[in-house]
């Protein structure tokens, strides 16, 4: 399921209802981004994502599918929020169920590295100096890049995924 | 045709979308770029540099030099920074 | 922090205790692991974990002390039950908070992997056909084998977080 | 010393553990192991396949053939299976 919302959300209420949903489901892992109280050595008061309505719930449905598609996964979970927000506050929460503990761990790395270079969502931070857009880091394509299917000679594996036996 | 900017591409046209008809000449996305580059200039300087804006048209990245229609809507927008 | 304990949790109230102890934290991983109610085609009717008092709460705290060396973590914990539990329980619960996340994301893969394989718990199933104990997996040991240390050559750093940039 | 049988080592053994003074001639694992399967042949049987019984002393797992005293918790065990 995708939520894209500006209301804030309980993580643990989230993740008692994810829980509650299938009692037949082994391993479920879960990453929760949230907006940190400073950035290297500058405090951010508050955080605004800008996303662009539409584009953003296909590209995360997109996203969801090819987890599903690579995965065995009993249930997804994207939850994302927009608008502004303070230190401490959910931005983003990605819950996956499967059977198989490495399937949900690896799909919930996938779901959070694609999220962030393919869903269209802008961070604004608010330092005391001022507003400024964050950039898009280096890591986070490199990291969306390990995803990328090599050729077909992998056979339809990720890469990480062949890498388990 | 609708054209979105979005985060400080917004701020360098002024505008989060505007309504154009399809502009004469104008047949494919390099063309609508120099188009509107001309139109809001400080857009320009941006789009004139490599890797800063990405492009979505009717919601989906495109990165070719394809061929629009009237009906299309298409966005500007630097990288995208959510999760 | 370590529990090892009898009684069941709830993941959601443990995750938002997590998640309060914090706000400075930018991403959060957890992962759950429950009873399922079948293994293969045998349905699962209860399950119960043995275990080694004292070893336990040892070899977790030098698993846990072990993540904490390898990635920069704010924060770990780690929850694991013993006794007889019903198909949906929660089992064990790993939570891992840090500035980074994949930091975050491969500390609690590793977590599980090591406890799996390092941790003296032991499950035996009741199915319809009577109690038998589960046989440790050669998968287990090859997911937990991948976090050794190679050599002196990958200068303290663990093979997953190397490929990483 | 104090010996600790776990899972289904504990039903061969018919005890969870034992209490007994280091035995005469034992001063080595592999001579309490051997003094064991004596004691508990079913167990022997366990300890003498390969692979199959996992050994801890002082609640850390010990792989090679150490020395022991009177004062050790020694324990048996199949691979663990938690999580």
């Amino acid at each position: 399921m995708i939520r894209v919302q500006h209301e804030p959300f309980d993580p643990g209420v989230e993740l008692a209802r994810f829980v509650a949903s299938r009692t037949d489901v082994g391993g479920i892992a879960v990453f929760l981004g949230r907006v940190r109280d400073r950035a290297g050595d500058t405090p951010i008061l508050a955080m605004t994502l800008e996303h662009y309505p539409g584009m953003t719930e296909r590209k995360l449905a997109e996203i969801e599918a090819e987890a599903r598609r690579r995965w065995p996964l009993e249930d997804t979970l994207v939850i994302h929020r927009y608008g502004r927000m303070m230190p401490g506050e959910p931005i983003v929460m990605v819950a996956v169920a499967s059977a198989h503990r490495h399937a949900a761990l690896e799909a919930c790395s996938f779901l959070i590295d694609w999220l962030k270079t393919r869903a269209p969502f802008w961070k604004c931070e608010e330092t005391p100096q001022g507003e400024r857009w964050v950039e898009a880091r280096t890591s986070d394509e490199l990291a969306a890049a390990r995803w990328e299917r090599r050729s077909a000679a992998s056979s339809g594996q990720s890469p990480a995924q062949s890498s388990f036996s | 045709m609708r054209i979105r900017y979005f985060a400080w591409l917004r701020q360098r046209t002024g505008c989060a979308e505007e309504e154009i008809p399809l502009p004469p000449g104008v047949r494919r996305l390099s063309e609508l770029k120099l188009w509107l580059a001309n139109r809001h200039p400080r857009l320009g300087e941006a789009l004139a540099a490599k890797g800063v804006v990405r492009c979505a048209v009717n919601q989906d990245y495109v990165a070719e030099d394809i061929e629009l229609s009237d009906d299309d809507e298409v966005a500007f927008f630097p990288p995208v920074t959510g999760g």
